[in-house]
Order: structure tokens, then C-alpha cells, then sequence
């Protein structure tokens, strides 16, 4: 026998183990009160056929044992409070915990949302005050708190769109989207019964105004633009836009997962947007979850308010020096209804709104205007080394908050595509970026650094991304096969697609 | 202010040096003139942690929450004990912190807990597959809308007024955009009523929308109620409230194509609304329609188990205009915490939570019923919640609780004027006897006080 | 250039680097509020000869920044939330989270140690609900709160010892102790200006009764035990070895590190022992925070209490069917005196205090007897094994809640010490055991499962105990350079030792 | 009741079955009859995890907390604002759950932070050796003076009356055992008696003790007081407020051959007292008798860096009844939670921090100061705290404030008689302007309507 050598990493070794298959009948945690009431049997209560027969098979284990589970489940997380995490169009800024401290306030976190507005002051005020907020920031007066992400903000404002339509007695049936806009754009405009039509970019990486005005016609409820967009880059034309579309009658929907770029220095109420809507998972640092909570409030201007969602937060000064009072408004009647349960994702709110008091204004601008500083100083970087040649950005211009590279060099090149360079970065410890987006990219890696980054991150990513290639340059072998660290390698997606296997099967 | 960044003058000077331009305002440049917004932002400046920390407690303190008054509002959300697992393991960083798991290798900690996440609910509802959650429960109810009309090809949706009013609303909402027509179906002494509903539903059917317990407590005969659905080949989709599935018989069982529902009682805290998260469980048949995300299991290079987004291609950054949904961010933090109190409670407590909820709300239901002033509004039985009337002014009535540190219940005058006395009190685990007690001392006091006619003088001397 | 194979763990690869090293000048984390108060120059209020002239190198970084490298850095340590840690003597029990949670109350966190007794009614009032506990599982009627830990409580036994004696006007100088004792006895009786004499250990692995006996005189002043002992084992003569030391005028000392082993089952009250501290970070599932913080409550007798130290948590009943009232007593004439400052470790206090009554008396109870059923199940499993050749049990009886191996055959015979067993452990994923004590076994493995494991772990662990010394037959090697798969490998000690280097040197 | 345990009883029967046993009860033979309980413990019998939290809540609902109160309370602990990373950062199981670091390879996380802890307080006090914590500051002192017994082989302590009570109490009763003499010298006009310290001060003495700002709030000139000691070769042990050494001269520049104090203002919460730590540093020489854990650098078998726990032959596990101290389980989350402290405040916070807190003290003790009815009780310079007398009685003064909401002070009379009429008040970064003013007004309100003399009077009309 000679001695161990590595052959996994510890993590590797340790196979995925879920926490059904740790379970063992008749284990438990919980202990529940006694009912501490007269109890009849259940059949008294509840006639038998309504009745379960079995209960469903949930784990049976203990406390201890289901916090090492999920303990040593999370380690198989990468996670942003682990390393650089420049996956763009997300705005991974760090995520403070105070905010976590706050929203877990009792007053907060165990109050009822159906409590009466009378008996939750604090929290109809603290809604009021983000909205104010998210109105200053965006430049429109209105604002709706209730869409709980970007998406859903989204599918409200073309809601929006088709009610101040309706209003006006007309039927539009097309959404203009820029061929760089995001998946969820195309998605809500079919959701939100409209049809996609696609608008070309050009070569400044803008709207191709040629081809915006050929489609702008009175069939078109609205063009959704996010700016700067995906490629990270301010679309200079935005006024001559807003105005081709202002003039056929439709509106114009800012998807404002970008407003990090801006924050403080542009505001898309003033570049003539109608609806906006504000991720707050990102660029008010919401932390993401693994994949949600998020916030994604709307602001509007005056012609789209009426429709807003209901209900509503209102503020009613308060007489004869009284404090104002803050309530729930119902009683909207062109309202295009409600989006949600309750009042929105008002835990979000919170973490948001103690951002914003954190930050305040100056803070927030120079967020953004650091937030640009290490986009642009990162895609110098790269510039300078290999990536400059097998990886050269998309449009040669300054960057707003990300930047666009195209793989395409080095797949044609040297062998290795942008999948293989992100699975490599793995090796390295950093998230890759964005890959594979916007689609009019070829082999799109696109990077959002963040301004809570220090520069020796971004140093360290440009050391890896140059490394990378060189390693490539002689051995693409070397990319293509990556990660090699990481819990798993790369896994056998075909194989989860052809023969789903969604849950777990259990006796 | 307080920055969260690191950049110092000289990182600045050095970086500008490196990007070639003199000034951070060069870079902004590419903003033209006219739409900059040439002044600082009217907000208030930055405050140091410990300010806004205190800023927070005083509006927080503003607010009458569940653990400063006894809660016995429920309507969709519930004073549900989370357990202090929940908050240790949703607080890791590692949990917490990252993205959608784009990057299956390094994400096996998230997918494999929507995995289990997904294999719970799916025998919560005994139905065969899962998706890793949607918002909250009303949008969820919208989003099977919107999978129906692509099952069926139909627009057409009739929805029990037991359905919660906020799910009716939604898919109202959703439905003008994706086009469909509602009708609602009334309810009769606390149940859908049967009759009604039969006669509502056609072959022009896409679903039919039904919630047990209903808005009102009452558990639904569903199998019964869902035969007209079956019959007429509309799906049958379920709103169920997932505390109650340890008792009820699941959905699964009673002939539902989907199971949605309010995800917030389990493991997550009652955050004024939200965050929670929805659920959404379906037949096998369509699994390649469901919204949102799906985690399955597969093997690595080397042959490992490890788990990925699968089906993607019903998804908007693959499908786009075709996707099945718009649904990106979702909520999988608070459907992480809903795992961790499923496995906490495990399988004997979540079978015995559901019957405490069902012994303590008929102590309850018959305490208060028997009070002077105050009547049961159905009789139909139920789970964890109840309606009664009440012979006064509903709102003055939970005023004079809430004095006494009571939050007595939902009044149902708003969504429902035809039960303008109505008042609707949920049960949980924390609401124990004393605090049941407690309400109805509150609750017949202010009836007496308030009452519309004197009990006592109806009686003869 | 050929693929990538692994040759260190990630964590390996990523070398140590202190927060210090990561520090840039100008950065910083905090934002202070403003005085808000006229400033003046601070040589007007504080003469410059008083103040310090340059600020301390303390690290310059951003909040994320911070943020990552203490989760990195956490993730360096081994910990109970993650895996077994049979560590004998301390009692690794699960560390409720629930705990955590009530401790963190403001209530509780924030309440100031020198606020009123009057308004700090629920945190005397909880005090004086866990002495009351204390006693009544000790079998001693008071309880002082005060000692920081179980050394603390060992000082403040032998300070009333002394204070007791003086107070009959008895000087005495000598402390028995088993050569079984754990090393904080010894170093506390010397700290308490006695001396120590030893005591040696039966074949049974208890106390020598006749080495006693002819110990015994007037000159000492206590004898100080463990019971179950650090073998694991119960002493059955203990009445009699009270017997002894009492009728020479000595007080008996109970080192609580090992009730976990008899709660509700047998009390150092009923044994005849006069003090004894109890350990809440061990039986009463504090975490051990890497090394505290705990707590080591003292429970006496009567003829004890009046030296109790100051001040003590008191009940007044209340008048007229008032509530009572709870008062701290400074009056305490014959007192040692106080410990430490103010009351004690209180948030330990909450936290034990939660778990205590979580489990009740019958939890606790069920509680000792789980832990005696796992010791010896683990016991069995391993005797059945290799184990039971090479690591024999060090006194072949039933145990209580742990028991002692003895590494010797496996080193004479396979060429490998307990050390190495222990860090070969470490690739297997498990916390070693207590090794090298108690001194009196060689080799010593001292293995405390607790009651919160569930038998797989105990099999796992005997397993991997097994396959150790299964390769160890084979060669000798790999355990003697194991471990390979840890943060770092073995540690030079040495050098550490040689020429400490214990701060980091700084510009 | 909760258990937190696994054992089935199948898991039960098997295991008895492989230890060949019949019963738990067999393995207990071993305790001999008269020596076993024989009944149950009487305790309650046990919760489930809600009716814990809500029994928790009701008890700590009835302290007045200083998230309720406004609280001006210092005298050793302050309320100072905990920043939140510390939370989450010492809540992480891999922090909160290990052992003492006895296996280093799997504990360089608690290792490396004791290292960068000793760093940090090496840094503060300018001594370089820092031991990596001690339960709390007055044991701390204690076993400062149990390092002098051993380093100059004399026994008698000299101790100023402006070390904080608390310590020289746990001194005296360290003392005891270990056997030392201890010698008082009184204050004057806030300060050590200078002349009288000088007197004291022999060859005999072992060291000398000092506290800067001392309990009177006083910032000391410790320089000039120590030098008797250094003339008698005697310790010079200064503690001091870790809060105010971005502003103080450190110990280290003053002559300290040992500077100790109590860590609750770094990160640790009040916690009515504890827990929170003691920091211990000294001068090279006293390195090897130095008490507890110290961690120390080294390379491991292929060179990576490292830190091991080191100079352990000074502790108690290894050298037994010749240790320099018993010290085994201490307060290493505590000093984490002030690693984690410092680093956010930062070479510039700290500093600033410290400056805060002395223009906020000099502003709040003008204001103090001119009430009627108040003065000062000394005026030398201060950092965060000062003393007042009140021309009231004290404890119905501080009543009066608790009343409006606030803890005006800690009263100095039971352990300064002589001071039966002061009031120690302490400031943080939490106490606002605002709060001092309100401090002031009900303050002074409390001494004109409980005042001795009416000041209204003594004024000729
Ligand atoms: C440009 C863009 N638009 C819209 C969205 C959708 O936002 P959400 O995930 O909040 O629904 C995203 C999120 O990734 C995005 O990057
Ligand atoms: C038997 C024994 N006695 C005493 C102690 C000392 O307790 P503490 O670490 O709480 O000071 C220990 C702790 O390890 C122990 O195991």
C-alpha cells in the first residue's frame, strides 16, 4: 500500500445525499404543545372521506442532524460572500447584513399583513417613504411597491400598458423588444397577450432607430428598453426613441435591471420612460437567495397612475398639526387590480429601504460611479491581456456598469468556447459571468463587477481569465474538461432533460 | 454615508490611469446632456449603521405585530411558529447570498434543496412533480390559469367565490392579459355551491379554480366538486393551504391536475406579506408546462450524482416569447426555510400539527360561538379556521380587542359585503386555550358593548 | 501540458492570509454618526501628554471584504454542526438553535448588568429559576451563578474550602486529587494557594481506597473528584471515600464536567459532596464558541452557603399575594467576596436555561441515559473490531457516558500512536477523540459520544477507527503522516514553541 | 418534551442487543443503590420549542433593556452599537460550535482568529504579547496579579481606588488564595492620590494597580503614577477601556509591563454582564507566564502556513499544578465577536470613535453641570464617562428618569460611600444630542422636585 494521494477533493468524495435518505421512521425534531383542549376524534370534526389517509412521507430526523444536512449542503453553494461573483445583468453588490438585522424586527417580521392599517403606522410609512424614494431615483412620480421581482414587473407594466390603451379605446396587439433585451421581456409581452416584435441593434451596440421607426405603427403598445442595456453601453438615441414611440401613441417600459449604472446621474422618468420597474434584489441589495426573494416595484408617470395596482399606500397629512397618516387605498377604479397576495414582499422592502438610509443620495451616485470605474477598469485590464485577442469586447466603446466580451476568437482560435472558459474559472474560485447573453453576441461572456468589488478582485479575475487562455493556448484540453475542483464536474443536463427525475421516490 | 466599497482616492487615480480617461465623469459622457440629471438626488445623506438601525426600530415599534398582541388573523397567512433552524440555515451566507444556480457545479447546495423541496410538496400534495416555487400564493393561482389555457386551448375559467379574494383578483388581473373570461360560482352555507357550479362549467372550460379549506375555513368536498371538471375535460386546479395536508386529504387524491397554494405558513415568518413563496404541483403530464424553476437529478462526468435546472427549455432566458412563464427571480430562500420546517416537524409532527390546528380551532369555533352576540356564519366543517357574525359593528369590535391586546380576526365586509358581519379567526399553534379564553372574554365584552340589540332585554324577565 | 490533477485540496491552495495582510490604507468599513455636539480640540479637553499620538494598525477593508474572509477563514475549522466530535470530557452535545434565538432577545441582550434590580425582574427571576434547577439536580440546595466556566468554579470551591475552615478556625494545606484528574484541578488548587497531593486509582478505575486512607489527615483541606471519573467510569465507593475525607474535616469537591453521564439519575448532593460546579457548556448545551464562552455554576450545602460569593440572586415573596420580588444580595458578611465582575455569564444562563426547559426533568434524565447507551454501544461496536485488539478499553467494565481506550498495542505492535490515529481520523471526517488524557492510561483515546448522535455516526465512526488500523496493519505510514485531506497537514509545534511568533508584525 | 436525540426504540432494542445488555437501566447498576435519585427530578417536564420562545419572552420583557430605555448606564459595560456582521459572523455554527482548538488541523478558522485577535490587542495597549482572551475584565486583573506573584516573587499589591470595584474585589478574593496583601490608595479630586501612592509603593511590592480613565471616569496620568513602581521594581498593571485607546496613550507607552481590561465595549452585547471577555497583554518577558490560550504561527508538513495554539506548557492541561494559571474554557467567541469589531471600525473608525465619544462626553457633561442641583464630582479630563453629585437623593433620582425612559447612570454610594451622592454618567455613539438633552431635562426635573434645598431660594429675590 503506498500513501493516499488526492484523488477528490473532500467535498467530491462526499456524495450528494438528500435529506429523505438520512430519514428513519419514527425519528423526529419538532415537539409540539399539547393541544391543552378537550380533543375529540378527528371524524367528529371533519367527515372521514375529507380526511387523509397516510401522512405524506416527510423526513424523520432529528435537529441536529438536519442542521449538519443542511450545513453541509450549503457548502456545495458558491456564494458571494465567498468571492467575486461578476455575473452580469445581476448586480451581485454585496448584501449587508444590517439589513438582515432590521427586517427581522418583530415589528416587522411577526406582523400581520391584514393587521389594521391604524396598527401598522410603521410599516405603511416606511412603503410610503420607498416609495417617495424609488420615485426620485427613477424620475416618475408614481410608484407601485406589490410586483415581487423584475419579471412581474414587468407583465405589470404591460398591464398597465393595455388598461391606458382601453381606456382610450384602443386595441394595440405588438411590444417592441431590442433583439438585446432580456429573456423575461419577450416572455411577459406573450403573458401579457401582446406579440413580440424585435428591434435591431446597431453598430454603436443602440437601437437601430432605422428599423424602430419602419415597425413603430399604431399597433404598437410599447417598446421595453433596458439603459444602458445588456451590452452595458447608454443608448445615446434615447430621446429621438422615446419620441418615435411617444408620437405613434405607445408607451415606453424601462426594465430597470441596469439602473445600477445610473443611480443618481440619469433617470429614466427623465430620458421619457412611462413605467419603470426597479429590481430590488439588485441594485438595492437584496440579497438573491439562491434564486429569489426579489422586489420589483414599478414607478410611473401621471398617465399611467390610475391604473396602478391595488392597493395602494397613501399618505394623509394629518389635520391641525397631527402626524399624517398612512393607509391602505382599495378604492381604485381604473385599477388594473391586484398582482399579488397583500401588500408586496415587504421584507424586501425593508432590507431595501435601510439600504437606501445607508447609502443616501451621495451614496447611492457615487455607488453607480464607482460601480462604472471598475467595469471599465476590469474590461482595461482584460484588454491588455490575452483576452484582448481571443476575447475582445463586443462593442469597442466605454462600458457603463458591465461589459460584453465575445468568445468568438477563442473558440475558432484556440478551441475552447465560453462555456468551457466560465467552467475553468470555477477552478479558480471565482463565479464566471454571464455567458451565452445577450444573444447577439456570439459566445457573449458578459461582466458585471459590481462597485462593492475591491481592485484587487478585479486584478485577480483578469489574472485568471489571462491565465485561462494561456493554458488554453497550449492545451484547450485543459478548459474543455473543467471544473475539476468544484463539488461536482460538469453534469449530464441531456440526460436530466430526457428522463426528468423531479423528486425523490419514497416508499 | 456609509459606502460598502473599497475603491480610495488613489485606487481611483490608479484605475483612471489604467482606463485612460482623467475623470469618472468622462465615462459618464456617453449619457447625453439633456437626460443627466446635473443635481444630486433629493434624498436624504447617508447614515452611519447604528442610525439606521434606529430609524427601524422606531417605525417598527409603530406596528402592532403578533408578538406584542395575540394574533388570531389569518386569511392566507398565519402566526406560525418558525422554528430557529429555519432562521440559522436561511441566514448562511452560503444560502443567502448567491444567485439561481446557473452554474450546476457550484450550486449543488441550492439544487439539491429545491430537490427535496420539490419531492415534499410533491407528497404534501400527492401529486407526481413540483417546480421550486413562484411568488406567493394569488400569482401562483394566476400562473395555472395561464398553464390551462395552453393545456386546454380554452379561455374559460370558472373559480369558487370560496377561492381567497386576493387569488380571485390576481388571476383577474393575469387573465386581462393573457385573455380569459371568469365566472364565479357563489358560495351556499359556507361550501361552493355545488349546484351552481355544475351549471358552470362547460366544455369551453380551461379550469376550474376551487380552495379547501375556503376563504371562509370550510373543507371542500373537492373530489365531489371536481367531477364537473373531469367531466367536461377542464383541469381541476386547487388552491390548499399546506398546513392542513397532514390531515386533509391531499389534492392528489381528490382528482386535481394542479396543486397551488400560500407557501408563507410553513417556515417563513409573517414579513406583513412577503417575502413567502407559492407552490405549484401538477400531473405528470404537465411537467413540461410548469412555471418557474425544476431541479432534477442527473450524474456529474465522473459519474456522481448531482442535481441541475432541468427543462429549461419551458423557460424566458432559453425560450423567450415561447416560455411557459416570465417567472426569473422567484423565492427559493423562502422555500429553502419551508423545507426546513417540513423536515423539523418531520413526518409524525406535520400528521400532528394539522390535528392540533383541527382540535384547537373546533375549541375555539365552539367558544366563541357560544357567545352572546356572536353566531357561527356556516356550519360546515373545518381545519384551522372559522367564520362567525358578530351583532355589532365588525371594525369597533376588533378596535376594542385590539385595546385589549387582541388582534381578533379578518372581517369579511370588504371582499365579501354580503357577510358585512363576518369575521374570520384563524388558529396556530401558538394560539393556546388561555389565549383562546382570552379572545373570547375580548371579543364577547365588545359584542355586548357594542351591540347592535341588548340580549338581556330580548330575553323575558 | 497535461490535464490538471489535484494535488491539494482548494482549501489547501488557498494559503493562510490575516485580515491584517488584506488591509489597504483608506479603506474602511464603518460610517460613525456625527458628534452632533460642538467639537472642540481634543488637547482642550484631554491634556496632549494623555493621548495617544498615532491610531493603531487596525486593518483598513471594506465591510464585504470583511465579510468574506471571517466565512472563509470559518471554514478552516471542524465544527459540531458539521460532523461527530466524540471529544471525551466534553460533551459535544447538539447546540440548539432556539437557544440562540431567546438569548438575542433585547430583553436579554441588551438589558445593562447594572440596571435596577427593579427593572430587571425577568433576568433575576430567570437566574434565580436555573439555581433553583441547579440545586435540585445537583442535590445541593444554593447555587451561586458566578464562576465563568468549570476552572472558575473548581478556584471558587477551594476559595470557600479555605473561607469554611478559616471560618472554624482551621488552616489546612493539602488538596487530594486522582492521578485520574483533569488538569485544571491541580493547576486551581495551586492557584487557591494549596497544595496538591495525588490519590491513586483501583484496578476498577476508581479511587484507591486504602492510597485515601492513609492520605486523609487534618492537613487537607478537600478532596476533588469526578464522578463518573474521566475514565468514564462510576465510582462505586463513593460513600465511603466521602466517609473518609469527611470524617478527617476535608470537604468534597464534585468536578461537574461529567453530569451529563447522571442526570436524574444520581445526585453529587446524595453522594455526600459538599460543592460542586457544573459545566452549562457541556451538560446544558452552550456552544463552545472554539473555546468558550461558558459557564460553571456552584452548587453547596448548607454549611457552604453562608461564603457564597457576592452578590447572590434572591427571592422575596411577595406580600399580600403579591408577585415576589427578586434583589440582588450584596450583604453577605462571610462571602468570598465576588469572582468576576457583575452577575455572571448571563447569556449562558438564557441559553441553558432555554434548554433545560425544553427537556424538562424527564429530558434530562432521558438525556444521561441516551448518552450511557451510545458510549457503550460505540464501546461494543469497536471491541468487536480491530479496535478491541489494538485499542483495548482501558478498564474493561460497562461505562457511563464515555469510556477510555488504550492505544498502547496498536503502538508497540502496528508502529502507530494514538496521535496518529487521531489525524487520520480527520480525512475520515471526524472529530478525534480526547487523546493522552487521562495520563494514567496509555495512549490514551477517551471517546464521548453524547446523547445527541444517532447510531449511524456511532457506526461510522467504529468503521473508520476499523479501516485505520486496517491500513495501519498493512502500513504503518499512512496514518503516521495522515492527515491529507485538512485545511492544512500536520503543524510544527516546535518551531511555534521555539520562537513564538503571536502577533502579526505590522508597518 | 424535546430531545434532540435520535434512539427509536427499534435503534434502542439493537444497540442494547449489540452491548448485550437487557436495558438502559443495567448499564446505571454500576451507581450503587443508595447513591441513586430513585425518582424523577422534580422540574417541569419539558416544552416544545414554542412554548420555550414565548415563556423566554415573557421574562425578558420585563427588563428594562436599553433598546427600551435610553440608556446612560456605563460603569464597565457599555451600549455600545454591535455592528450586524458581528452577529452573523459569530453565529456561524463554524465559529459557534467547535471546541477549544486542540486539533489544529481542522480548526485554523478559531486559530487564525485568536492570532489576528492578539495582533489587534497588541496593537491597542502597544505591548506586543496578547494572550487570546480571559472570561472578563475583573478575573482579568486578577490574574494579573497572579503573574506579578510569579514574576517578582513578592506578594503585596498596591491598588489605586480608581480600579474599578468589581476588580479590586475579585482581587482581594483571588487574593485569598493565592495569598497576597492588598494596599488601597484613595482618590483625590478624581485622580490616584499621587503622594499617597508613593508611599505606598515599596520593595515588597509585587505590583502596582491602576485603571485609566478609572472608575470615576478620570483619564490618569499613568506615566507619572507608575513610575514608583518601576523605581520598586514592581508590576506595573494598568486596565483600561479598550473604547477610548484610539484617544488615550496607550498602557504600552506609559511604562505598563501588563495591560488587562474588559472587552464587552468590542463587539460583545451587554447581556446583563456577560459573557464577554478579558484581554490580557504584556511585555516580551512575561510571555512564558502568561495565563490561557495564546495561538502562535507555524508552517505544516509541506510549508503551507499555519497556527497552532502555542507555549502551552504555561497551561493547566499540560503542566497541571504548575501552571501560570487553571484558565481551560474560556471567552473565544467573545473575543471573535471584537475582532470582527475592530475590523469594521478600522484604523480611521476606531479612532474616530473614540473621538465621538469625547466631544459627546464633554458636551454632556457641561450640560449636566449647569443644572441646579447638579456639579461635578471632580473635573479632571474624561473620555466617556464622568461623575456628578446630585443634591437629591440618588436612587429616587434615577426612579424619576426610569419613569421617562431613561437609565440616567449607575449611582456611585454602595461602593463609594463617600460619594453617596454621585452618579456616574457614561456615554456611547448610540447617545445622541438629542438624548443627552433629554437626559438633562428629566434629570434636572428629578433634582428641583426631590432636591434637598431649593435653589430657587437661595437666591435673594
Ligand atoms: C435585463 C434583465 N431584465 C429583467 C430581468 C428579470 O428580473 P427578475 O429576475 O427580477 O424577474 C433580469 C434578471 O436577471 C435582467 O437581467
Ligand atoms: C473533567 C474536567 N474538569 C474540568 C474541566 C474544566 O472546565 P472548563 O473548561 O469549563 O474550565 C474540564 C474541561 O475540559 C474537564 O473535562
Amino acid at each position: 500500500m503506498t500513501l493516499p494521494t488526492i484523488t477528490e477533493t473532500p467535498m467530491q468524495a462526499d456524495r450528494a445525499k438528500t435529506i429523505f435518505e438520512k430519514s428513519v421512521a419514527g425519528r423526529r425534531a419538532a415537539v409540539l404543545p399539547d393541544a391543552g383542549v378537550p380533543e375529540r376524534p378527528l371524524e367528529e370534526l371533519i367527515p372521514e372521506r375529507l380526511l387523509r389517509s397516510e401522512p405524506p412521507h416527510l423526513p424523520e430526523i432529528s435537529e441536529p442532524e438536519i442542521v449538519r444536512h443542511y450545513n453541509r449542503v450549503s457548502r456545495r453553494n458558491f456564494d458571494l460572500d465567498t468571492g467575486f461573483y461578476p455575473l452580469g445583468s445581476c448586480t451581485m453588490k454585496h448584501n449587508p447584513r444590517l439589513n438582515e438585522r432590521v427586517a427581522a424586527l418583530p415589528g416587522h417580521a411577526r406582523l400581520h399583513p391584514a393587521q389594521d392599517p391604524k396598527r401598522a403606522q410603521g410599516a405603511l410609512e416606511l412603503m410610503w417613504q420607498l416609495q417617495e424614494t424609488l420615485a426620485e431615483i427613477c424620475g416618475l412620480p408614481h410608484v407601485s411597491l406589490q410586483p415581487s421581482a423584475g419579471s412581474h414587473g414587468e407583465l405589470a407594466g404591460l398591464l398597465l400598458t393595455r388598461a391606458y390603451h382601453a381606456d382610450r379605446g384602443e386595441q394595440r396587439h405588438q411590444v417592441l423588444t431590442p433583439d438585446t433585451a432580456h429573456g423575461t421581456n419577450p416572455a411577459s409581452v406573450t403573458m401579457a397577450g401582446y406579440e413580440v416584435v424585435k428591434v435591431a441593434t446597431n453598430e454603436r451596440g443602440g437601437v437601430e432607430i432605422d428599423d424602430l421607426r419602419a415597425k413603430a405603427s399604431d399597433e404598437v403598445a410599447c417598446l421595453m428598453l433596458t439603459n444602458p442595456n445588456t451590452l452595458g453601453l447608454f443608448d445615446e438615441n434615447i430621446a429621438e426613441i422615446a419620441e418615435i414611440v411617444h408620437g405613434v401613441g405607445g408607451t415606453l417600459y424601462y426594465d430597470g435591471a441596469n439602473l445600477n449604472a445610473i443611480m443618481g446621474h440619469s433617470r429614466p422618468g427623465d430620458m421619457g420612460f412611462d413605467i419603470v420597474h426597479v429590481n430590488l434584489h439588485k441594485s438595492f441589495s437584496q440579497p438573491h437567495g439562491g434564486g429569489g426573494p426579489g422586489g420589483g416595484p414599478i414607478a410611473v408617470s401621471d398617465r399611467i397612475e390610475p391604473f396602478l395596482p391595488r392597493p395602494q399606500v397613501m399618505r394623509r397629512d394629518g389635520t391641525n398639526g397631527a402626524e399624517p397618516l398612512f393607509d391602505l387605498d382599495f378604492e381604485r377604479p381604473k385599477s388594473i387590480g391586484r398582482l399579488r397576495g397583500f401588500q408586496g414582499n415587504f421584507g424586501v422592502f425593508v432590507r431595501s429601504y435601510a439600504y437606501i438610509l445607508s447609502l443616501g443620495g451621495d451614496g447611492l451616485s457615487e455607488a453607480s460611479e464607482t460601480a462604472v470605474l471598475n467595469a471599465n477598469y476590469l474590461l482595461a485590464r482584460l484588454k491588455k491581456g490575452r483576452a484582448g485577442r481571443y476575447l475582445p469586447v463586443a462593442f469597442d466603446r466605454h462600458c457603463m456598469h458591465e461589459f460584453v466580451l465575445s468568445g468568438k476568437p477563442a473558440k475558432t482560435e484556440l478551441g475552447v468556447q465560453t462555456l468551457d472558459i466560465a467552467k475553468r474559472l470555477l477552478d479558480f474560485g471565482f463565479h464566471p459571468p454571464t455567458v451565452y447573453f445577450p444573444l447577439l453576441v456570439d459566445e457573449a461572456l458578459m461582466v458585471e463587477p459590481t462597485e462593492t468589488e475591491p481592485r484587487e478582485n478585479l486584478d485577480a479575475f483578469a489574472d485568471a481569465i489571462d491565465r485561462i487562455l494561456e493554458e488554453a493556448e497550449s492545451d484547450p484540453e485543459i478548459a474543455k474538461q473543467a471544473p475539476y475542483t468544484t463539488p461536482v464536474r460538469r453534469l449530464d443536463e441531456v440526460k436530466a432533460n430526457r428522463q426528468p427525475v423531479v423528486r425523490q421516490a419514497l416508499a | 454615508m456609509t459606502r460598502y466599497t473599497s475603491a480610495t482616492d488613489t485606487d481611483r487615480a490608479e484605475m483612471l490611469a489604467e482606463i485612460g480617461v482623467g475623470s469618472v465623469e468622462e465615462l459618464f459622457k456617453q449619457i447625453p446632456e439633456p437626460v443627466r440629471l446635473g443635481r444630486p438626488l433629493e434624498l436624504a445623506d447617508g447614515l452611519g449603521e447604528n442610525e439606521v438601525f434606529e430609524r427601524l426600530v422606531t417605525l417598527a415599534e409603530r406596528n402592532a405585530d403578533a408578538e406584542h398582541e395575540i394574533c388570531f388573523v389569518g386569511a392566507g397567512m398565519y402566526d406560525h411558529y418558525v422554528p430557529a433552524i429555519v432562521d440559522a440555515i436561511t441566514q448562511r451566507s452560503e444560502f443567502l447570498t448567491p444567485y439561481t444556480p446557473y452554474q450546476p457545479e457550484v450550486s449543488q447546495g441550492g439544487l439539491q434543496v429545491m430537490f427535496e423541496f420539490q419531492t415534499a410538496m410533491s407528497e404534501l400534495t400527492a401529486l407526481p412533480v413540483s417546480g421550486a416555487g413562484l411568488y406567493e400564493g394569488p400569482s401562483t393561482v394566476a400562473s395555472a390559469g395561464y398553464l390551462a389555457i395552453g393545456a386546454t386551448g380554452r379561455s374559460r375559467f370558472v373559480v369558487s367565490r370560496g377561492v381567497h379574494p386576493h387569488s380571485r383578483e390576481t388571476l383577474a388581473t393575469y387573465a386581462a392579459g393573457y385573455g380569459a373570461e371568469l365566472v364565479e360560482v357563489g358560495i351556499e352555507e359556507g361550501h361552493t355551491d355545488a349546484a351552481a357550479l355544475a351549471d358552470a362549467v362547460d366544455g369551453e372550460t380551461a379550469a376550474l379554480f376551487l380552495q379547501s379549506p375556503n376563504f371562509l375555513g370550510a373543507v371542500e368536498d373537492v373530489e365531489a366538486l371536481g367531477a364537473a371538471a373531469k367531466e367536461h375535460g377542464a383541469l381541476l386546479i386547487v388552491a390548499c393551504d399546506p398546513m392542513t395536508l397532514g390531515v386533509l386529504k391531499p389534492p392528489g387524491e381528490c382528482g386535481a391536475d394542479v396543486a397551488v397554494g400560500e407557501g408563507q405558513p410553513l417556515g417563513n415568518r409573517l414579513d406583513f406579506g412577503g417575502p413567502s413563496f407559492g407552490f405549484f404541483c401538477a400531473t405528470e403530464e404537465h411537467i413540461r408546462r410548469m412555471p418557474g424553476r425544476i431541479a432534477g437529478e442527473t450524474v456529474d462526468a465522473d459519474g456522481r450524482r448531482g442535481f441541475v435546472l432541468t427543462l429549461q427549455t419551458r423557460e424566458q432566458h432559453i425560450r423567450r416569447e415561447k416560455a411557459t412563464h416570465n417567472i426569473c427571480t422567484a423565492q427559493a430562500l423562502n422555500a429553502l426555510a419551508a423545507m426546513v420546517h417540513l423536515a423539523w416537524l418531520g413526518r409524525q409532527g406535520y400528521r400532528e400539527l394539522g390535528e392540533l390546528l383541527v382540535q384547537r380551532t373546533a375549541y375555539a369555533r365552539d367558544r366563541l360561538a357560544a357567545l352572546d352576540g356572536v353566531e357561527l356564519l356556516h356550519e360546515a366543517p373545518v381545519a384551522r379556521e372559522f367564520a362567525l357574525r358578530v351583532d355589532a359593528p365588525v371594525a369597533e369590535v376588533l378596535d376594542r380587542c385590539a385595546d385589549r391586546g387582541i388582534a381578533a380576526g379578518y372581517p369579511l365586509g370588504r371582499e365579501y359585503p354580503e357577510y358585512g358581519d363576518g369575521l374570520l379567526v384563524a388558529i396556530t399553534e401558538r394560539r393556546s386555550k388561555e389565549q383562546i379564553d382570552q379572545l373570547a372574554e375580548a371579543l364577547g365584552d365588545a359584542v355586548k358593548e357594542l351591540g347592535t340589540r341588548n340580549k338581556q332585554q330580548e330575553v323575558p324577565a
